[in-house]
């Protein structure tokens, strides 16, 4: 099993990774978006999919990263990119564990409203703070390079899955966390401390989030409360893991590239995208009553397929 | 002195609308165990009812009220049945299944009419203007006294009805316990259904109202609902009785944050009481039964 | 072209169905005959600004349409077409850095013709510097769009903290009996802000003392700053926001019995919406424009700045404002230093160079009024020229009321009772 | 697994689950009312009385998912009053729930193997093709839990508490409803970690059940314990009588 699975990812890699020989700056722009949402959904869908925590309010994690880079990279601070990464991964992880460790108390409604709460909080909290530039935003000393962002939006995006599926399908903390979204008394009364654990996924989200957020500001160079910390970046992420499939590894990935070069073609074509939003509020409805398992489900043959591929590659590399 | 009498007045007037607001909200709520995140979708598309009845057919929006609250109210006994089948589903997770799918309403709501009506801001007019109400030294602008009035008279109504009908005591009988409703023979997928009509109507009618004191346009859905989840969490989650409080609560809060603290922080304290009421008292604060 | 474009195509289609996006680039074929200026135009077509963004491209387009009918611009005495290409900015800082990277890279712009909101504009900055092209804005009016010194941006309307502030000594020295006081409020938006600061930071030099400043969240009740402005009891309130916030404004103020002296607000009241709206109860408020149809210059493309108001109207059926007339005077900025580089297209890298060179050199009159654009201090590449006017809103139309010379009626103060 | 030193030899050592004066309210009502009961090692206690005598409650607040307002629970000697669920677990206490409680969307091998996320992770492979092996669920492993019959669910629920080898399982309702082969299955497996030290408390209805297994029984009624014996003694005692046939169910 291991050895196809590797060999597959392996070659997705290599086809990304070779994907800047074949496009101009602009679509490597939106192959960079794709990257970014994907490891944004797959961050989400720790939570939302692999603990069964639906938080509303992942923006703001996005926001403190975003904010993190760009304020640590204004005149006066003059900090190396790369080092800001860490800080607005810490920031958000350590914000999320404060606030995730009452909150998750609260059953998932609860949590849900907590969470918009909280990041309506903090868009509210940045448009009046100085130090955040107000609604006016930030920039950040532009370096303008599309290969760079594009690889390292796409390592971001492959350690983030590489880490949801080492850590949530392969080892025991991925077991807990879907215990305790099955059953949670259950998974309690198996020893599993389940607010723990739930802090635990929740920090861990919040600062892949927030280290997408943190590559946004230094790839987009201009920041404001809206951009980075409005709702839709939360609905987005919602909505590109429920599509693909909630707590499944590819998912995400799959329902994030479908949604955002779906979202690039309607405003390249239709130079408007209100239509988007009508569009993508169907696709949860239709989502949610008829493929509550996303498109990953569709795709019943794909194990099977699988086990025949890792079949015939194991025989060959016996006859080897 | 005056200036406190003034914003106390403010914020009752606006408190009193929000609580009407939240009522549907929690009936909802006590009897489908749905969290309704398209409160907001349904004030909004209230308000553009309104304005199209005030524009197409020259209604006044205190006249069209009604008709729009039975349109609504149709609207969401045709949806009803589909949110009542998710909350009931096999669904790992179905109460979030459920806000999901009204998340999704919502922002079909929004985007909808994003697209259809664009961003700006309609006016809703209405005969009923004037100069303020002079009240010693605090000013009471007419048409919020009156539109407080209709949301009192709305509250009222919804009250008679759940305690002086045999729906209503159907209604109390399944927020207490859908099984046992149903095995007094309490047909709960219908009575859900109707319940989330009653809902929506009356969210809509509230929805025509705010739209004739502020404006209507389609991002003010998500103000609205972050004032009924404000209020319904205060109150507790299904709690009709402590709506009232509850939203004059918020109404007076917000208005004396706005003067005496700085309107900027008047939606951060509301969000971050928002958020410790859910802290210390999920339960809500002024918790009782339906 | 042609091998290149089916490479390129090919390429895409391959990579993975991200090739499914070269939506853009196709339909470029018959370039290399006719050789055009191309021109992209990156605003907010849609989104939360659509409505500013739509004024900003008709701005533009209507003088490419201008140009084009005399044959297009004039350089070293052959004519050449003016093609037009936009970017939805979708009111998105990242939106709008999407759009200018692809309209530079997919359809080979040479110009570019700016976003309405100064987010956007800060986030496109970078993409023109990178590659080189210069960005001539017609509206983006924040400080802030010009602090860094944008080598290859341009500002047609001088900003906000130059306009908004002055306004009020002008109004205070044109009413008697002079007013002793100010209350300043704002939307806490972009714009709105810088709005509301310049009116702030604009009371001391008028001798106004300030009774209080206050920023207000966009989606707010106004009706608690309307109380607080009450209790102070200003006789100017300056309020910084868009048409809606404004509308809202007046009726809250109504709603309260609470008629202020004088109100002034900046940008907003000379939209349409705002008089429409309000009908009766919107006369009498003050506004600031930097362009009227009344002011006395002129060019020759559009003649005087009444002919361009006569133009505008029977192109779009209504009437101008000042970010329209400030965008389709950015056509003439571009004309002007085109000719004056004296370069034919295509133009490459050092051509583009040499046009932002001859952009920043520009001293012309046009209908919108004097353009030159700063080469040093804070306003780096902002044209300073144009100098505010105080409208007033008289029987539901904008008429300039101060300074005298710019003038055409009498200036209403105190404002009557509500009626 | 387990450490099974002859047991009988010590008898003084403390029983492996005490409770003491057990109480519990809820809005006015009192659902545990003061319940003192012993259990010694290896010894099955059956828990009977009508529904709503406040069984299910006291199991809750042995287990920790329920605080109690009085009382005290003791593990061998342990006390653990008050401990949340996951601590009271991993002190040795395994449990079932009335209503199946699978991870319905994981499969039954994943849901043995989530059992031992704390505890021998290590050895859980093994422990897991054993507890197949004993209730005999090994065709259904690679099926999702949520596709199970309600028997086999009850059978991967008592697997699940045997993969922790528990000293202390408390089985509510474990065969209500199922056919007598999984049954027969899960009175096997009882037998079987009895053998190996453990100890239980079990609430049944299936009197059948009880008078095989229990070695002991106590009733309980409005929240109290209203009498405690063999079986023979318990069938022949009135009050159980009219705790039963007095009151309609």
């Amino acid at each position: 099993m291991g050895l196809t699975r590797w060999l597959a990812g392996v070659i997705v890699v290599a086809v990304l990774a070779a994907l800047p020989l074949g496009l101009d700056a602009y679509s490597l722009r939106i192959a960079t978006g794709v990257c970014m949402w994907a490891g944004l959904a797959c961050a989400w869908n720790i939570v939302g999919g692999y603990a069964g925590y639906i938080s509303f309010g992942h923006s703001a994690f996005f926001g403190i990263g975003a904010y993190a880079t760009a304020l640590l990279m204004q005149r006066g601070m003059d900090w190396p990119f790369f080092a800001t990464l860490p800080v607005g991964l810490v920031v958000a992880a350590g914000v999320a564990a404060v606030i995730g460790a009452p909150t998750m108390r609260l059953r998932g409604s609860y949590f849900a409203i907590a969470t918009w709460a909280f990041a309506e909080m903090l868009l509210q909290l940045v448009n009046v703070l100085d130090v955040t530039g107000g609604p006016g935003g930030l920039s950040v000393p532009p370096y303008l390079n599309e290969h760079f962002f594009y690889y390292l939006m796409l390592a971001a995006a492959v350690i983030a899955y590489l880490a949801v599926w080492v850590l949530v399908e392969r080892s025991r903390f991925g077991f807990r966390l879907r215990a305790l979204r099955d059953h949670e008394p259950a998974a309690e009364a198996l020893g599993i401390r389940t607010t723990l654990v739930k802090v635990q996924a929740f920090a861990l989200s919040a600062g892949i989030a927030a280290v997408f957020g943190g590559i946004y500001a230094y790839w987009v160079t201009f920041i404001d409360p809206m951009s980075v910390m409005g709702g839709e970046i939360t609905d987005q992420m919602v909505v590109m893991v429920l599509l693909g499939g909630l707590g499944t590894v590819w998912g995400p990935a799959l329902g994030a590239s479908l949604l955002w070069l779906t979202n690039r073609m309607v405003w390249s074509a239709l130079g408007d995208t209100a239509i988007y939003l009508p569009i993508l509020g169907v696709i949860i409805v239709a989502v949610v009553l008829f493929l509550p398992n996303g498109l990953v489900s569709l795709l019943p043959g794909l194990g099977q397929l699988r086990r025949r591929g890792h079949r015939l590659l194991t025989g060959m590399v016996r006859k080897l | 002195m005056d200036l406190f009498l003034q914003a106390l007045a403010n914020g009752v007037l606006i408190g009193g609308i929000l609580a009407c607001l939240t009522i549907g909200f929690q009936l909802t709520f006590g009897v489908l165990h749905v969290i309704d995140f398209a409160v907001g979708g349904w004030v909004m598309l209230g308000g553009y009812a309104g304005y199209w009845a005030l524009t197409l057919l020259g209604l006044d929006p205190f006249i069209s009220l009604p008709l729009v609250a039975v349109v609504f109210a149709l609207v969401g006994r045709a949806l009803g049945p589909l949110i009542y089948h998710v909350r009931t589903s096999r669904y790992a997770r179905p109460d979030l299944m459920a806000l999901a799918l009204t998340f999704g309403i919502f922002i079909f709501m929004r985007g909808g009419a994003l697209w259809l009506w664009s961003f700006n801001s309609r006016n809703v007019d209405t005969a009923i203007a004037g100069p303020a109400i002079q009240l010693g030294p605090v000013a009471l602008p007419v048409l919020r006294v009156v539109a407080f009035a209709a949301a009192a008279a709305l509250s009222l109504a919804v009250f008679l009805f759940l305690y002086r009908t045999r729906f209503g005591l159907a209604v109390r009988a399944v927020a207490q316990s859908r099984e046992n409703a149903g095995l007094m023979g309490v047909d709960v997928p219908r009575l859900s259904a109707q319940v989330y009509a009653v809902y929506t109507g009356l969210t809509a009618g509230v929805g025509v109202l705010l739209a004739t004191i502020y404006s209507v346009n389609p991002d003010v859905g998500v103000r609205y609902t972050l004032f009924a989840f404000f209020v319904a969490v205060l109150a507790g989650l299904g709690s009709v009785g402590g709506v009232l409080v509850a939203g004059l609560f918020l109404g007076v809060v917000e208005s004396l944050v706005a003067i005496y603290v700085g309107i900027s922080y008047s939606h951060l304290v509301i969000f971050g009481a928002l958020y410790a009421v859910l802290l210390i008292s999920p339960q809500g604060i002024l918790r009782r039964g339906l | 072209m042609a091998s290149k474009l089916s490479r390129r195509d090919f390429l895409k289609t391959s990579a993975l169905g991200v090739g499914a996006l070269s939506v853009g680039a196709v339909g470029r074929g018959a370039r290399a005959q006719t050789p055009t200026i191309r021109c992209g135009v990156v605003t907010s077509l849609s989104g939360a600004n659509r409505f500013g963004g739509n004024l900003t491209r008709r701005g533009y387009d209507l003088w490419a349409e201008e140009i084009n009918k005399l044959g297009g611009i004039d350089i070293g005495g052959t004519r050449y077409k003016v093609e037009m290409s936009y970017g939805d900015a979708q009111s998105n800082p990242a939106s709008g850095a999407s759009a200018a990277e692809r309209l530079i890279v997919q359809e080979e712009v040479d110009v570019i013709f700016g976003p309405y909101t100064s987010g956007v504009t800060l986030a496109v900055q970078p993409i023109c510097n990178k590659y080189r092209v210069p960005m001539i804005s017609g509206s983006a009016e924040s400080p802030k769009v010009w602090v860094d010194k944008p080598p290859f941006n341009f500002g047609m309307i001088p900003a906000v903290d130059l306009s908004s502030g002055k306004s009020l000594g002008v109004i205070a020295d044109s009413v008697s009996p002079r007013p002793e006081s100010v209350g300043v409020v704002g939307v806490n938006e972009p714009f709105s802000d810088d709005t509301a600061k310049g009116f702030r930071d604009g009371a001391e030099p008028a001798e106004l003392e300030l009774t209080g400043f206050e920023l207000f969240p966009a989606k707010a009740d106004v009706t608690p700053v309307v109380t607080k402005l009450k209790s102070q009891n200003p006789d100017i309130v300056a309020v910084g926001g868009h048409e809606e916030v404004l509308i809202n404004f007046v009726k809250a103020a109504k709603s309260l019995g609470y008629r202020p002296k004088a109100m002034v607000m900046h940008y907003g009241i000379t939209a349409p919406a705002f008089a429409d709206q309000l009908g009766a109860d919107a006369n009498g408020v003050m506004g600031i424009s930097l362009w009227t149809p009344g002011v006395p210059y002129s060019d020759d493309l559009f003649g005087s700045a009444a002919d361009y108001d006569k133009l505008s109207y029977a192109r779009w059926g209504s009437h101008p404002d000042y970010t329209e007339a400030a965008c389709s005077a950015s056509g003439l900025v571009l004309q002007d230093a085109a000719a004056r580089m004296g370069k034919a297209p295509p133009w490459n890298r050092s051509d583009r160079e040499a046009l932002a060179k001859a952009i920043e050199a520009t001293d012309i009159e046009t209908f919108y009024g004097p353009v030159a654009f700063e080469t040093k201090g804070d306003h780096f590449h902002n044209n300073t020229r144009p100098v505010p006017v105080v409208v007033q809103i008289t029987d539901g139309k904008v008429v300039p009321v101060a300074p005298a010379d710019a003038a055409e009626g009498d200036i209403v103060y105190p404002l009557p009772a509500w009626s | 697994m387990s450490t099974v030193t002859d047991t009988r030899t010590h008898t003084d050592e403390p029983p492996a689950l005490a409770v003491a004066g057990l109480r519990r309210r809820f809005a006015g009502i009192v659902a545990v009312d003061g319940v003192t009961f012993d259990v010694d090692r290896a010894e099955v206690l059956g828990l009977i009385g009508p529904n709503g005598s406040g069984k299910s409650t006291l199991f809750n607040l042995i287990a920790g998912a329920l605080t109690p307002d009085g009382g005290t629970v003791r593990l061998g000697g342990q006390a653990v009053t008050g401990w949340p669920a996951w601590r009271v677990a991993r002190a040795g206490l395994g449990r079932t729930f009335q209503i199946p409680s699978l991870f319905g969307n994981m499969s039954v091998h994943d849901n043995l193997l989530a059992a031992s996320c704390e505890g021998d992770w290590r050895g859980a492979p093994e422990r897991a093709r054993q507890a197949l092996a004993l209730l005999e669920i090994d065709h259904v492993a690679g099926n999702l839990a949520s596709e199970l019959s309600g028997g086999q669910q009850k059978l991967v629920e008592f697997a699940r508490v045997y993969m922790r080898s528990p000293r202390v399982v408390l089985l509510d309702e474990v065969t209500a409803g199922v056919h007598p082969n999984i049954r027969a299955i899960i009175l096997n497996a009882v037998r079987a970690m009895q053998l190996d030290g453990a100890t239980f408390l079990l609430i049944e209805h299936d009197m059948e059940l009880v008078r095989e297994v229990c070695d002991r029984i106590i009733v309980m009624d409005f929240g109290q314990v209203v009498a405690e014996g063999s079986f023979e003694e318990i069938a022949g005692n009135a009050e159980v009588r009219r705790a039963y046939l007095g009151r309609s169910e």
